[in-house]
């Protein structure tokens, strides 16, 4: 596969994450609203980070996740039956239904989990990083945050371990451009070209455009190739928007231009124009597909609506192991 | 009279200060034009401007860091902690900088700021965003603590921590933030380090904290019918803590029981049997009883969340189990 | 039978056990060639090279998590904090990532790994390198903390937390580290959860950790000459906690005494003179008295710091008055 | 004054300043090991940071220090007496005895405190610095850590938010290649030329020659003018070496080839040299400078041990203020 042109079936492929990703967040915020508890935050705008990093991860690949990780759990391959059920709160969720939309993991396809202390999984990746050298495999971690988590001291930590030991981590900023209700800008000098951060630890960083999934993919591709050989870290800095507001329900303080500007570059429409223009897919293939797929996630808030409440007593499960 | 939330509460008190004192500013991850997490500055950034209300980075040892620099160079500083589980990223700062800097240099520069904190579950927000630590902080020499429950009680004693000279950390309470509460039209304060008999009674003696007050007080209200007269002692201030009244009220009872959110072991309920044990020994005719959170991390549903967490099911049974 | 000196004897533990599994890595700064910082792990690097005693950036944030990352993930990470002030640095990854992993992700991963930390005084090294913070730990669902005061416990204990397959806070003491004592050639491991009774008595029950061990012991043979019997009984875990050994030596004593090193308000002693106050409370015939630092940070000259820090006089005193 | 020559007086107190913290801190080692308790870092190498940094304070200026902290005090104006008090326990010392060598401060000349923490004076600094931006005074604040205080969390925190908001902070590096017992390029990539770290953060950065005491200062001016114009802050990365060991009785691992290297770039004899040549100063000058200083350390020493311990009950004092 050349670096540029991709074939086909890759193009397809990372196409469907996408929007098995947008359907099924879609439905979430619909379903949280009236049939959940909890705190809710979607990953829709941003979809094209998460399908394009992780369709470079094999399944014994790590990724560490954030408060967003609907998107990053789904392009690892995460199964949203499981995802949803724990999203409602039950026993067949992911978590056995005690953590909800903040916390899911699957560690059976190397998911370490979300995280509900922002920058927080970012030592964590570098640890996964740590142990790959040290038990000698060939495998990678993928270690997703935002553009409000480059300003914690957990990135600056974790990020400089990686670089000292050359571990293979990639560090992928998710950059929406706010922290909750405040501009990143209003905090941070420099925010927008993140890349030039990791010169400072020395390593390679990149900006890249984060609603361009083939973009996301091939710089990706190159991080994780450089990695695998032992070559160390990198950070790429992706620049996405979310189309929700920071959690289901909160207040959109955003300017409504802004909005719209983002709107127009959304990753999913701008792949199946493209698609559509080089005749990869047709108008009728991008519907059966959509409609394919929300079967899936509609089935999914089926299962998780059927699914069991655990019992109180689950409560008092897992605080330690045997 | 005037009735105002809790939230709206805190916010008066900061208002009112800040207009008296320039040097005042309250820090935090949005707490400007956004209005705060919990939307408790609401509109304090457009009268009070950028400056003296400033929304932070998520660096969390970064704002109390800053609020501790300014507030040894003439300024008093409010950093705000939305969530208290969030604490536990500049515990450094708090714990080794804040709490020792009076001390360590001889007494040469005090420390005027306050940390502004919610904790508490019952909001079905898991395990990282429930917690409640303020039996950390009375463990720290050199730090004050102050956990009100009412709207009155946390705007006088917001204005109290604001004014004293010495750091303190004020632990709000999520749930409580909506919650109405009559508040005097005039200014007033509370002062640190008294405690509030919240109910008066005979047959035993419940001191609670926070929103747990108010679950004792209604298990109160409910036992007073079945002829069981419940005193619920509120300290209101875990450092300094007003042992006399709690002690006091213990002599008249004779029996003792400490509800907190936090988990039990290790809470602020083993400080407050232990004093009791000790200095009221003589006035015990039974075992004293601690109420907490059971020994797990906080789930999410409500289901499993108010298992974990007490109720007033739970408080009620301890009262009967014991008299 | 050996001598070790309890800091050869925390090595020994790591020692063996690295041999048997060589997934279990030291990371810690200055644990690698330099020796440590205080000389705990020696020549572990030359024996087990650069990957499984690793020299880590003062970064306790990363480190920690570096940990946590690793053991998630195959290995078991020990990692060491040396000073337990500096513990306030990773709090969030201990407390909110480590302690609640294995919860929170329904019981998928599990987190074997251990933070060796030193805690205490008595070396003049003042405010920032002299606290003792175990009373945090046990607050937390999730965390196990074990706390020993001999060289033989210290190793058996470090063996079996480094086997168990959950997070573990190991509390060593610094001033300890030089103290020598008597070890079998061959292999043991002490199991957590068991209290020690270090010294039989009949008069009062005294309730010590650590160094405190020994300060206990040292009154309690001097009062012996005097015919005072006091039992001395050392957790050594605290998380879980022996709550049998303890209750059942004040059935027989009648009295207890509760002593650590950590300032007095907020420590352990109010966990465990609250158990005694529910579950013991019949035993009692007289208050329970808590021994602990006195309020305020550490001061460095040994004329300051002894005065803060519990003392072989307060101890014989408060037995006495006691009794 | 112009940038790269400064006047006749300008460096002979520069000179002075170094030799009083160079003859203070030889004093300190030596009646250290027998006279006090504790631990004692001393700063004999790198004298030129703390005298070519606090030249261009003004005594209402601030500034944050470190466990190596002593030349940061005398640098700034400190008392010498109040310091050696201190390090000996006794009530006349700047801490009424209580903190000893670790924890010397004097706010009446600004030095906000020496810290104990690694990296923990980073963003109370920045809080100096956010103090006067909001009281609008012309003050500035200079930050004095380590290379191995880099790799904390708090730098990162620190540094941004000064940047972010253009406070009025000067950012100081003491980079001695090692952080107690370890290379510091050991565990950080980039540790030589922390310069290009500052551009992560959108200030300016300067790798300097920080035993070079002109060069120190001529950089610091620039970052003073600088910040006290409302600019922002800078970042100086001084390289030098410390001759001693981490504290005073570690043992020392470092090579004695680098030993000697760095030895024979001593910023005392590189001044002297300087002036020698230059015909600032003679030998006898030298002399009967060295001798006045080493009388005023003597008298430093004598009122220590003169001055009375504290009473145990001071123990007590100050947890609280009213
Ligand atoms: C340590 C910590 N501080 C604050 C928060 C509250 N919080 C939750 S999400 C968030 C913003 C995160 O911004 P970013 O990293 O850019 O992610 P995004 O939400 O934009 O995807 C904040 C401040 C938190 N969860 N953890
Ligand atoms: C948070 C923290 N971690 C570890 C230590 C132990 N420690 C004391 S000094 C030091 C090295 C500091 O290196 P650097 O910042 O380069 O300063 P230097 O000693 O070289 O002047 C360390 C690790 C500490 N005091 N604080
Ligand atoms: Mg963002
Ligand atoms: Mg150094």
């Amino acid at each position: 596969m050349n670096n540029i042109k991709l074939n086909k079936e890759l193009i397809l492929s990372l196409y469907e994450t996408m929007l098995k990703i947008r359907l099924f967040e879609k439905t979430q915020e619909r379903v949280f609203k009236t049939e959940q508890e909890g705190f809710t935050h979607v990953y829709t705008g941003e979809e094209a980070i998460a399908a394009g990093v992780c369709a470079n991860l094999n399944k014994d690949d790590y990724i560490t996740s954030t408060h967003r990780g609907h998107g990053h759990m789904i392009a690892k391959g995460g199964n949203m039956k499981k995802m949803m059920a724990e999203l409602y709160g039950r026993l067949t969720g992911y978590c056995k239904g005690k953590s909800g939309s903040l916390h899911i993991a699957d560690f059976s396809i190397g998911v370490l989990g979300a995280n509900g202390i922002v920058g927080a999984g970012i030592p964590i990746a570098t640890g996964a990083g740590y142990s790959i050298k040290l038990r000698g495999t060939s495998q990678v971690v993928a270690c997703f945050f935002g553009d409000g988590a480059v300003t914690q001291g957990t990135f600056h930590e974790g990020v400089n371990m990686a670089a000292a030991w050359n571990l293979p981590v990639i560090y992928v900023i998710e950059n929406n451009l706010y922290m909750v209700g405040t501009k990143t800008e209003r905090v941070c000098k420099v925010c927008k070209n993140y890349a030039v951060k990791a010169q400072g630890y020395g390593m390679p960083g990149e900006d890249i455009d984060g609603n361009d999934v083939i973009e996301v993919y091939t710089a990706t591709k190159k991080a994780v190739e450089r990695a695998r050989s032992g070559k160390g870290p990198a950070l790429l800095n992706c620049m996405t928007y979310r189309h929700s507001t920071h959690f289901v329900g909160d207040l959109d303080v955003r300017d409504k231009q802004e909005i719209e500007y983002w709107k127009a570059r959304d990753p999913i429409k701008r792949i199946e124009e493209k698609m559509l223009k080089e005749k990869i897919i047709t108008e009728d293939k991008i519907k059966s597909c959509r409609d394919k797929i929300q079967g899936m996630v509609d089935e999914a808030v089926e299962f998780a609506r059927k699914s069991p409440v655990p019992k109180p007593e689950v409560a008092l499960e897992d605080v330690f192991v045997e | 009279m005037k009735t105002l939330t809790y939230r709206e509460a805190v916010r008066e008190a900061m208002r009112e200060e800040m207009r008296k004192n320039e040097y005042i500013f309250l820090m935090g991850q949005d707490v400007g034009p956004y209005g705060g997490e919990h939307r408790v500055s609401g509109d304090l950034h457009s009268e009070f401007g950028e400056w003296r209300v400033k929304d932070a980075p998520i660096s969390e040892q970064g704002i109390i860091g800053c609020a501790l620099g300014a507030s040894i160079t003439g300024c008093r500083a409010i950093a705000e902690i939305p969530f208290m589980d969030f604490i536990m990223l500049p515990m450094d700062q708090i714990c080794n900088q804040i709490a020792k800097y009076l001390y360590t240099f001889g007494g040469q520069a005090s420390v005027p700021l306050v940390i502004r904190t919610a904790m508490g579950g019952y909001i079905r927000a898991a395990e990282q965003h429930s917690q409640c630590l303020e039996a950390w902080f009375i463990h720290i020499p050199g730090l004050k603590v102050v956990i009100p429950s009412t709207p009155y009680d946390v705007k006088g004693l917001l204005k109290t921590a604001i004014r004293d000279n010495n750091p303190v950390i004020f632990v709000e309470h999520k749930y409580l933030y909506g919650m109405k509460g009559e508040i005097p039209e005039e200014e007033y304060t509370i002062p640190l380090g008294v405690a509030d008999i919240k109910k008066e009674g005979n047959d035993v003696s419940v001191i609670a904290t926070s929103y747990m007050v108010h679950k004792a007080l209604n298990v109160a209200n409910k036992l007073e019918k079945e002829g069981i007269s419940v005193e619920v002692v509120d300290p209101r201030t875990l450092v300094p803590l007003d042992k006399e009244t709690i002690l006091k009220s213990v002599e008249k009872t004779s029996r003792a029981i400490i509800v907190h959110e936090a988990p039990l072991r290790g809470g602020i309920g083993g400080e407050i049997a232990a004093i009791i044990a000790d200095e009221g020994f003589e006035y015990l005719d039974a075992p004293i009883k601690r109420i907490g959170a059971k020994d797990a991390p906080i789930p999410f549903p409500s289901v499993l969340e108010d298992f974990i967490l007490p109720s007033e099911v739970g408080i009620e049974k301890t009262i009967k189990e014991l008299l």
